[in-house]
């Protein structure tokens, strides 16, 4: 093992709409940050490796396993979480139906579920059942064989 | 989704109200495992075994101990030895010798995974690259991975100091840990008045429960020698039971807290992390986390046992059973139990047969110690069952469905193991099926893309424990009730409970505040398992409810000075029967009361309902050049007693088929040969994802339960046993030969069709 | 994991001076979809991360008259949302829209499937069918290799130390040439090939007058099938031609048996995926 | 007289007919009863006077929840079993 002095790196980030500095290590992933330095943890852990979509979130309008990206490549991005989709006013309609069709059970894999249906719905208003299959195949669900997430994303979607 | 329910007077059962709990949920503020952070907690990582099976000879912790940013390294030392005593009920069986060897590796790893010494660190990363350090010296062994392997006359055995139980005799050197026999009449003679004998065997590979949120372990051990932990549990007075057993404590110094849980399916009944987390707390003088990573919880949990089962039933020429004889041989895994009693009851449950001859064997194999998993051991001799019934009725030419009602198990049927079942549904569940949309649509063989089609059918069962629950209720000033409960919530059974307390009362489901406490402010209450918590915990909550208004009437009666007969509580109004202008709504009654809080507390230990039975039928289509399935239409219907929240019910059933499609088609332990899986990842253990799969249709039939005020009947396991048959039978409808063994793949398909 | 630093250079020189320093201790990163994975799986120790992904020319997507020149690092979403690219390379988008899932595809890039050289990548075959040439930077300048020359063994790529994939060129085609990717997974989605193939054809006057296959996950590195593809020139796409093909491609694949499928199974599936893909490219080029 | 049926592979042990006769007012007394007919018989039940975790008893079709102390009228057959729960 090679001696490499590591030091932490200052960066400059909005998440959910709010700017702000974090001190991060460079090896650590924007889960982690999130998570442990941020202290949000509404956005889950499920693998680690890309392949169940729990830790999705949205960076500059595209979604990501926060897992595969550094906490140093959040510098100067723009970050929402599931954290940040309710308002003032209340749910976003996505959380509405997810409540209203009963699209959870242990609720797990809920907050990147709703991240990932989010950005299919600012950009595709009115997507087919085939379409949201295929969106949402990145995010495992182990509870509900997914009718219900279906069913709760095309409910939001009209 | 249809709803067969007929029409009742409930006001709250029934309805679809949002769960108590969802807005945590969908807004990201609940709190599973690995989200509690506490002040000055530091993190722990395990080593585990790279060999399947191996001898401890020596742990060198120095190196590690002596790291920058570590705190404490622990091996099974740390941990008192424990006798080999049977432990308490059967989801906490084995012995406790065994939980706390399975915890941590004492002299012998068995399986790989199996942890062998842990570190506490000011970070992940710095533990992380800590237990590198730590140098084990293993002598290593010959594993044996499945159960041919494990019960040769020749096979490397796992416990030497073990004695397995053969039909009460007292065995050593074996890896049978248990042998046993399940006799009802005389199968032997009955065979031979039979007209058709069909014998199928199956074979299955090990599968895992595959809940997305893996097991971790949050502890602080304090200086008055007590334990807290949280956890993301099934069962938080179980795992209480666990860590104080493992660490040698009386109960009441461990207080466990619940976390919200990411699923379990049985897998969070076992403790792993929790106990190691208390140790290391204690040497490190800090709370400790642990929290596993994917690959191990492949590796180390769970799972479900793989195995072989053969079925033989004998019917007379117009399809009457006679006889039905199975072997059952199960993996265990590294210790004890794999559920073969639950199989033996489960392997013929669908059936009336007068004589039955089991023969089941609870076989240790190199693998993780197997956990429940939704149904243990259902599915598995299901499989082998339904694959048998579906040949009779091809070779008889009779229909599925009628060929099943002929032989249905109903109320005073006899079962495998020797009583008489009470009410059940599954006759009602097939004539639904007879009549279900599904059902009569035909099924077009060939589709316009070359594809071949086929539909299957199969029926399953699982019973529904009750044993011990507990719920506290309190009226709060404005009318509403706080509902205290130890049910942990994996699926909605917050809800569930808070209704039946709300329909009782007369008031709304949201006027019923329900919360999960910690293991030091309720009384016992026994693993969200079993299909038990909206039976049992809902059974507590109903009485809480009555007597809640036992409490009610006798302060209103003094309030108005008159005598508590004379009062009528009905929809939450409390009125007189002789005096009209005597009204008063709950909240006013809670407003004006002033004899004291009002508070409600009951429990229950509950005797096993009769249990839900469930029927699937499904149709898929083939790629013949790939092998390739698609799972194209699914209905799911089954015997629900009484759904108190129907849409969570749908989801149980949905949830559950779709388990057992992965298992059916894709999920398995890749295991190499020197018992290591290869595939621990949700890369290649492959579950389905959305697009696998098309909508799953329900049909709940509500068959009362005799056993409980409102009929409730446990309904979240029972949707896994059917699917592996009904897919196989479809494969079968479609490509003309059985394919017995799971996972039913593409390649296995092709080489089928290729050899024929 | 072992502790690693993070650099994003601006420039290809300032990363060339940064990876020469640290030489095998250092990788390139750009989606992380392989590389952080292996890192934390600990298939290798690093001192230094360099993040590619802030040099201009390794995120754009530029036209030239004969080349489309594809930055390394470009996620695969920008090319299957740029109608330009979807209308001139039919074959690319099949591969670019299926790697992992849309959360894979905000990240992951075709350059970093090609240097991270899986034997069963999903963008590698359709490169290798479209003539793509790789372009590279290092301590001795730029320099281009074809990219079936890429892969050397699986997970070993042709660069030496100091070296970094620039960009991909695809050399621009007429109306007579298509090309079509496809590959078998057990689930819909979310899996790693068992077995897949690129073809890619251009036809004058009804004859096949080139022709690539190529074919992953059935053997140490994605497999240029020349032999199958020359059978092709001057005929016919006829059912048999393409059939004799297949074939022929069936026989070159040499796959192993683990986990993901058997050797059997995959050689049968090269068969037909190499039926299909060929009558798929054909069809494209609409005749 | 209480018809008990009890696990096969007590049967076994015990060389014993799939039923037998048995009496007592409770399980306690009933297993004493048939510990006497049958020496030994009790300790594949009973552990530190309880009821063995391992085992339950079924009284007309009804595990009962209260051990050795379940009261014993009117009931017409008693089956030993594994106890088993799920998932």
């Amino acid at each position: 093992m090679s001696e490499n002095n590591v030091r932490k790196v200052a960066i400059n980030t909005t998440i959910n709409g709010q700017e702000m500095d974090i001190l991060v290590d460079p090896y650590v992933s924007l889960l982690e940050t999130l998570r442990e330095v941020v202290g949000m943890t509404g956005t889950k852990e499920g693998c680690n490796d890309g392949n169940c979509g729990a830790c999705t979130i949205n960076i500059d309008g595209r979604i990501v396993d926060s897992c595969l990206v550094l906490g140093v490549e959040a510098e100067g991005k723009n970050i929402e979480t599931v954290e940040g989709m309710a308002t003032p006013e209340g749910l976003h309609p996505l959380q509405q139906a997810f409540l209203e069709e009963a699209a959870l059970q242990c609720g797990i894999c809920t907050p990147g579920f709703l991240v990932s249906a989010k950005a299919l719905l600012d950009n595709e208003p009115k997507p087919s059942e085939e379409r949201i299959r295929h969106w949402l195949a990145g995010n495992l669900c182990r509870c509900t064989g997914y009718d219900k997430i279906v069913k709760a994303v095309k409910k939001a979607s009209d | 989704m249809v709803s067969k329910a007929k029409k009742s007077d409930y006001k709250v059962i029934g309805t679809r109200p949002i769960r108590h709990d969802g807005y945590d949920k969908v807004t990201g503020r609940a709190q599973y495992g690995a989200d509690i952070k506490l002040p000055g907690m530091i993190y722990g990582a395990v080593l585990r075994s790279p060999h399947a099976h191996a001898k401890i000879k020596n742990i060198d912790i120095s190196k590690a101990e002596n790291m920058n940013g570590v705190f404490a390294v622990m091996t099974a030392k740390d941990l008192p030895r424990l006798t080999d005593k049977q432990r308490g009920n059967s989801e906490e069986s084995g012995s406790e010798k065994h939980l706390s060897e399975n915890v941590m590796a004492f002299d012998k790893v068995l399986y790989k995974g199996h942890v062998v010494a842990a570190v506490s660190a000011n970070d992940v990363n710095t533990a992380r690259e800590a237990i590198k350090e730590i140098i084990v010296d293993y002598e290593v062994l010959k594993p044996v991975i499945n159960v041919d392997q494990a019960m040769d006359k020749d096979a490397p055995i796992l416990h030497e100091d073990f004695i397995g139980d053969h039909l009460g005799k007292k065995v050593k050197n074996t890896n049978i840990a248990t042998y046993n026999r399940y006799k009802i009449g005389d199968a032997d003679d009955a065979f031979k008045k039979c007209d058709l004998v069909v014998e199928k065997e199956v074979e299955l590979q090990t599968v895992h429960q595959g809940y997305i949120e893996p097991h971790s372990g949050t502890a602080i051990w304090d200086e008055d020698d007590r334990v807290k932990v949280w956890t993301s549990t099934q069962g938080s007075f179980s795992n209480r039971d666990s860590v104080s057993k493992v660490l040698n404590l009386d109960v009441s110094r461990v207080k466990v807290t619940p976390m919200e849980i990411g699923g379990g399916f049985g897998g969070k009944i076992p403790v792993y992390l929790e106990p190691i987390a208390a140790v290391l707390s204690k040497k490190s003088r800090r709370p400790v986390q642990l929290v596993m990573s994917r690959t191990d919880v492949f590796d180390a949990s769970g799972p479900a046992p793989g195995g072989k089962v053969i079925v033989k039933i004998g019917v007379d020429k117009n399809g009457k059973m006679l006889a039905g004889y199975a072997d059952i041989r199960l993996e265990a895994g590294g210790y004890p139990e794999a559920f073969i009693e639950a199989a033996a009851k489960c392997v013929f449950s669908c059936y009336d047969i007068p004589s039955m001859d089991i023969e089941a064997y609870d076989v240790l194999v190199n693998k993780p110690s197997s956990a429940p998993y939704r149904a243990p051991g259902s599915p598995q001799v299901a499989f082998a069952t339904e694959t048998v019934v579906d040949e009779i009725c091809k070779k008889l030419d009779m229909d599925l469905i009628d060929f099943r009602l002929l032989n249905v198990a109903e109320k005073g049927t006899r079962t495998a193991l020797g009583p008489k079942y009470r009410k059940i549904g599954l006759k009602e569940v097939l004539e639904a099926a007879k009549k279900s949309d599904h059902w009569n649509s035909k099924l077009e063989k060939k589709s316009v893309n070359g594809k071949v089609r086929g539909r299957g059918i199969a029926s399953g069962y699982w019973f529904n424990i009750g044993e011990k629950s507990a719920v506290n209720l309190s009226l709060n000033m404005d009318g509403t009730v706080i509902l205290t409960e130890g049910s942990t919530d994996i699926g909605g059974s917050r809800a569930s409970i808070a209704m039946q307390a709300a329909e009782v009362l007369g008031i709304n489901a949201e006027s019923v505040r329900p919360s999960v406490v910690d293991t030091d402010s309720i009384g016992h209450t026994d693993v969200t398992g079993g299909s038990r918590t909206t039976y049992a915990t809902g059974y507590a909550a109903y009485k809480a409810a009555h007597m809640l208004i036992d409490e009610i009437t006798s302060k209103a009666a003094k309030i108005w000075d008159i005598s508590e007969g004379d009062i009528i509580y009905k929809d939450g109004i409390l009125s007189s029967r002789t005096d009209s202008e005597l009204n008063m709504t709950l909240r006013e009654f809670a407003d004006r009361n002033p004899f004291g809080p009002v508070v409600s507390s009951a429990s229950v230990d509950l005797e096993e309902a009769a249990g839900g039975f469930g029927t699937h039928i499904v149709d898929l289509e083939i790629d013949p050049e790939t092998g390739k399935t698609d799972v194209i239409r699914y209905t799911v219907l089954q015997d629900v007693g009484k759904a108190i929240h129907p849409s969570y019910v749908e989801g149980q059933l949905q949830g559950g088929a779709t388990q057992g499609i992965g298992w059916a088609l894709n999920e398995e332990y890749f295991m190499s040969d020197d018992g290591k899986m290869l595939n621990s990842s949700y890369l290649d253990y492959r579950m389905p994802i959305a697009l696998d799969l098309p909508m799953i249709e329900t049909v709940l039939v509500e068959v009362p339960s005799e056993d409980h005020p409102f009929g409730v009947r446990g309904v979240g396991e029972t949707p896994i046993c059917p699917p592996v048959p009904a897919i196989s039978n479809a494969v079968n409808d479609a490509i003309g030969t059985r394919i017995l063994s799971t996972p039913i793949k593409a390649s296995k398909i092709l080489n089928t069709l290729k050899s024929m | 994991m072992h502790p690693f630093n993070y650099y994003d250079p601006s420039t290809v020189e300032e990363a060339v001076e940064i990876l020469k320093k640290f030489g095998d201790r250092a990788k390139c990163l750009a989606g992380g979809t392989d590389v952080l994975v292996q890192t934390r799986g600990e298939r290798y120790e690093l001192d230094a991360i360099v993040d590619v992904k802030k040099i201009p020319e390794l995120t754009s997507v530029e036209w030239t008259n004969d080349h489309l020149i594809i930055g390394a690092a470009t996620p695969c979403y920008v090319l299957y949302e740029d109608p330009k690219v979807c209308e001139s390379f039919p074959g690319i988008i099949d591969s670019a829209s299926l790697i992992g899932g849309i959360q894979i595809q905000s990240r992951a890039s075709l350059g970093g499937n090609l240097c991270n050289a899986s034997p069963s990548a999903d963008g590698i075959c359709s490169l290798i069918v479209h003539e793509a040439e790789c372009v590279i930077a290092g301590p001795n300048g730029i320099r281009e290799i074809p990219v079936e020359d890429m892969c050397v063994g699986p997970g070993r790529n042709a660069m030496n130390e100091g070296e970094f994939l620039v960009s991909i060129k695809l050399p621009l085609k007429n109306s007579s040439f298509s090309a079509s990717y496809e590959r078998f997974i057990p689930r819909n989605e979310m899996d790693i090939a068992v077995a897949a193939v690129a073809s890619s054809v251009s036809l004058e006057d009804g004859k096949i007058a080139s022709c690539r296959i190529a074919l992953a996950a059935v053997g140490p590195t994605p497999i240029f099938a020349e032999e199958a593809s020359k059978m092709l020139i001057g005929k016919e796409p006829s059912e048999e031609n393409i059939k004799d093909a297949s074939s022929k491609a069936k026989e070159i694949a040499s796959p192993i048996s683990d986990m993901r499928g058997t050797v059997e199974h995959r050689k049968d599936l090269i068969e037909v995926l190499t039926r299909r893909t060929l009558s798929k490219a054909v069809e494209r080029v609409g005749v | 007289m209480i018809k008990v049926f009890l696990p096969y592979k007590t049967r076994k042990l015990f060389d014993l007919p799939v039923e037998i006769d048995a009496e007592g007012n409770n399980l306690r007394n009933l297993i004493e009863f048939l510990d006497i007919k049958y020496p030994g018989l009790k300790q594949e039940l009973v552990d530190d006077e309880k009821l063995k975790p391992t085992i339950s008893a079924v009284i007309d079709g009804r595990t009962t929840r209260l051990g050795l102390i379940q009261k014993l009228d009117k009931v017409s057959e008693i089956h030993f079993l594994p106890s088993i729960a799920g998932g």
